[in-house]
């Protein structure tokens, strides 16, 4: 099984990184392609949506709801074991850990894609409704009912927040136009996809270069939990795959999910409704430490279990 | 005419409520631009969603000001990077200010 | 007759921005976008030029520098019966009306090919004419011979513009290079068109939506003014196309085009040689109301129109 | 030794008839920021267009500064957003201003 | 509490090599802004590799002001684009800077 | 032989430049489309890398690099000639001639696909190899043993400069993942190379046009070094090819590259390493006269008497 060379510009991006090479791009680039991988994934999910029962549909992504709930307060248990670690600091990293990372399920399809397996296309809809939860669950933690600022301006904060505007705005978009309405703009949304996925990974490669030396100045639990959660996240997002009776593409996809952290939607959330929680440490432990490793360690690792065991694998 | 500039200097993320607040507390106006930097919450850049810094600036007279700063150092000191810095400004039309 | 995704985009920009979501586009974004657009009108223009004889395309591209004039001088005319507008907002407005947009032809554009329905490749070649004559009127009109700064830096201003530019140097780089020529440079300019058009309405809807406050502060005859210009551009549109002897797609983008108004000449423009006009006003009602209007409502209401009357129609 | 700082905001638009016309008036230099902001004349952002503000700093003598504060004021106060401020800077190489 | 804001504009390609030197000598804190402009040596505008300026500002104590600005002087004002300048400002916080 | 459409975006370019044209292209889309195209050639060097015998390469591109030292020795004694140029400004130019231009490259690759020449791809990997040495060359020449801040900081600027790092990291990943698996990525990277880089000449002519201007002011003689340097370069480059026995498509392009010069990595590494050498004189030199030379008239004129004198060429 070879390495997918969109893994290889997340390495090229981490080696320059720590090489300090004179390497940065822009941050209009960075929007751009975060912007265009958002819309294309949401549109994925709607397009395959319409082809799945809506009772049916409804069930499942209730479940996944359930399951972000599940894994944030998974890793808040986890999380409130070492004293040193503040309240507010525990929730804010459990609610980036039960929320998503939409860069790490792109690399987890397009290594279904390099592996040559099929997934429940619908499972993109999974993302929207992850990323939302958690959060919520997070600041409850951290504040019982009183987020800074109120409810208000908070619902603001998460539901308006770039990544679950554009997902499911790319949803409805995909929902409504469908695969043949779609043709006309699929070379940028969905042909140069994998392009604007290396490129994507390049960028997040510097960004977290950047983070590693924060990673010291956090100390060893932190890290430690970094890469112990995503295993935890992982056997939850497999448990509920399970439950669910999904494919062995989707349980990657979902498994991954349960890994992965959020890193767009659940620091800027946090911020603002738990700004006494150091944004420096969930932004250090999901970027520089989940991310990576779940790019380059995890999916593989979770494809080779779950073939191993999943009923519908021919392994 | 004597004001006050008043510069502030703090993550991105807070530009809305920023703004919010400086207009409440009698602000005529106000000009951002986009900067990074380091302080003592370490490096601050953009690149990556709201990792940088706004730069703010406030033409007021001397009250306007004291009223921002400390409804700025009463909320947001703790938990943002933040910094203020006030100076004198000659302007050409005072009651713009 | 379903919807064009590309107007899903639009509607998206449009929703997000007036819930104050938390999406910006940053500037370097929609500047490439807009330069990929005229750059590619403008070429597919040059390249359907070769194909029409010399004698007979500048008669028709006199024809269509008379009909942006028209169109100024009626909006000119319509607006005059305001007692509340001053001369140089009125002459600025119609510069603006009589000038075209276009974001809005090519979105006309991606109707045609969504409907199916052929046209001459060549009228994007009238976009060039049209964007320049009214925008002199409308100096005239303002400041009678003298505007602000001199004609010769007036020119510059107008001529040397942004959308002038690119748009006569893509046709210029169509007419010599051919079809053939730029077989090259087609997945980019060419097959991408339609997403890079998407992502570009995208933006324009959000910048309509912060815009739709202004509204307000106009008052009712300059919104009025905005829905209603747009109709009475499209039949001076018609009628011109009708004369020309166009095709029923030829006639639907060129009633389009004098069914829209400019946001990026005119204004650039206006802003130097007119500046006591009130830029506000004339942005308002071309970005956030013809604007939205023709792209939702007008272009397939033309079309339908045109459908029944138009002699070469199946319809 | 003290010289004068003078800070432009304005209309991103007028960025080349500004240069122009500091230049003409004495000034040896200038530096410019993009920025956006609010004011009487209302929110004015980047994004689309020159729809931005422009912050122009130019450090001079009084005279200039006073020359070039006095032709913004004659011919564009009136029709553009604009807003200026002086400053007392403290430069190391006075002969370049 | 009166404090001095240094402010910096140079070339784009001494960023690490000023940031460097500027925490070296004392200074707890910088921000930049990225900027364009003209002086003794021509046009700098940004748009191709690192062609642009940066706009350095250091809130700092009078001492660490006058060791930056003499470090600067020594090392780089022959041979890049630079100008500086100095000014008082009152902060809030005066032992973080 | 007809013009081949990138060159007319350069023209554009040039002519909206010198008009002084309201048209310029954010840093951040010049960012990305330099990183795009450095990271494709660097690609394509290393998936054509795998076929080639490891001896031979090695050889091959020990070659290149003495090529890229002899370029600038040349470059240098021509430049000394002149007494009014001090001594740090010739190194410096010498090092800017002696390295080469990617952009220069890849207008070349474009002109033999223009022409149906083929050619051996992994003469990309030549680019990498030119970059360096005559800038290390140009420090010694300029400081002798001792560059501006120490050979070790020196070393982070010119090694882990954006330029060398997008390429060697292009061509690693060519090498590691092969045709087969970039396949994924190549509607970005490959199949819209030719668009970007038609943007890209764009941008290069609008910088090269600002940079007219400073031509006079650098007096006649860089401006006769910068047209008859390039001669030189190509027949060093020519040279060069004929005894490592390469195609006439290969000879092209090495003598395109002895005959352009750097841009990018040279000016940022000598305004490090010997900031005394005015930037302005080398990059005019290279940017303003060498780059629109070789671009217009340069590579149609190797390319011409390369066939008429090559080996294996039919004409
Ligand atoms: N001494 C200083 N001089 C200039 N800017 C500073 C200074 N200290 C902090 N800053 C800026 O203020 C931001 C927040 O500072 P801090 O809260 O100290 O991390 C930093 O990211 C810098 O941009
Ligand atoms: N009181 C203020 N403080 C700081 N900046 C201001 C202030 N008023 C206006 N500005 C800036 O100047 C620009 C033009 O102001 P105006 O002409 O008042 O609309 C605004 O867009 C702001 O960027
Ligand atoms: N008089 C001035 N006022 C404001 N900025 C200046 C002035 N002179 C120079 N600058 C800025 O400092 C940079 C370097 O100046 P110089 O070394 O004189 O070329 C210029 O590119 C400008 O951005
Ligand atoms: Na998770
Ligand atoms: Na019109
Ligand atoms: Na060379």
């Amino acid at each position: 099984m070879s390495l997918d060379p969109v893994i290889l510009f997340f390495l090229l991006g981490l080696g320059a990184g720590a090489l300090k090479a004179d390497l940065r791009l822009p941050s209009a680039v960075y929007e751009l392609l975060s912007v265009l991988l958002l819309l294309s994934i949401g549109m994925k999910g709607g397009m395959a949506m319409s082809g799945v029962p809506a009772g049916e549909l409804v069930v499942q992504l209730a479940a996944v709801a359930v399951m972000g709930l599940v894994t944030g307060v998974v890793a808040y248990g986890l999380l409130r074991l070492s004293r040193g670690l503040a309240r507010s600091d525990a929730a804010s990293i459990a609610a980036h850990y039960g929320s998503v990372s939409v860069g790490t399920y792109a690399v987890a399809v397009a290594f279904l894609a390099h592996v040559g397996v099929s997934f429940e296309e619908y499972v993109a809809a999974f993302v929207v409704v992850l990323e939302v939860p958690a959060i919520l669950l997070g600041i409850v933690l951290a504040r019982g009912a009183r987020p800074e600022g109120g409810w208000r301006a908070l619902a603001g904060e998460v539901f308006l927040g770039k990544s679950v505007v554009l997902l499911l705005g790319g949803l409805l978009i995909g929902l409504i136009a469908g695969p043949v309405g779609l043709e006309g703009i699929s070379p940028l949304f969905f042909d140069a996809f994998k392009g604007i996925l290396a490129l994507f990974l390049l960028e997040m490669g510097l960004v977290a270069a950047t983070q590693l030396g924060a990673i010291r100045r956090h100390g060893v639990f932190v890290l430690a939990f970094a890469l112990v959660m995503p295993l935890v996240g992982a056997i939850i997002g497999a448990g509920f795959a399970f439950v669910m009776g999904l494919s062995l593409g989707g349980a990657l996809l979902l498994t991954t999910l349960g890994a992965s952290a959020s890193y767009i939607a659940a620091p800027a959330a946090m911020r603002m409704a738990v700004p006494e929680a150091n944004p420096g440490l969930s932004l250090t432990a999901s970027l520089a430490v989940t991310f990576p490793f779940n790019v380059l360690v995890g999916i593989p690792l979770y494809f080779r279990i779950l073939q191993a065991v999943w009923p519908d694998a021919g392994g | 005419m004597q004001r006050k500039l008043l510069t502030i200097i703090t993550e991105a993320s807070l530009e809305r409520r920023l703004i919010a607040g400086i207009k409440q507390r009698g602000a005529h106006g106000y000009t951002i631009t986009e900067a990074y930097g380091e302080g003592s919450r370490g490096v601050r850049e953009s690149g990556f969603e709201k990792a940088g810094n706004i730069r703010v600036e406030v033409v007021c007279d001397a009250a306007v000001a004291e009223r921002i700063a400390s409804w700025l150092r009463e909320h947001y000191y703790r938990d943002y990077a933040m910094i203020l810095f006030l100076q004198d400004v000659e302007v050409l039309r005072p009651e713009k200010f």
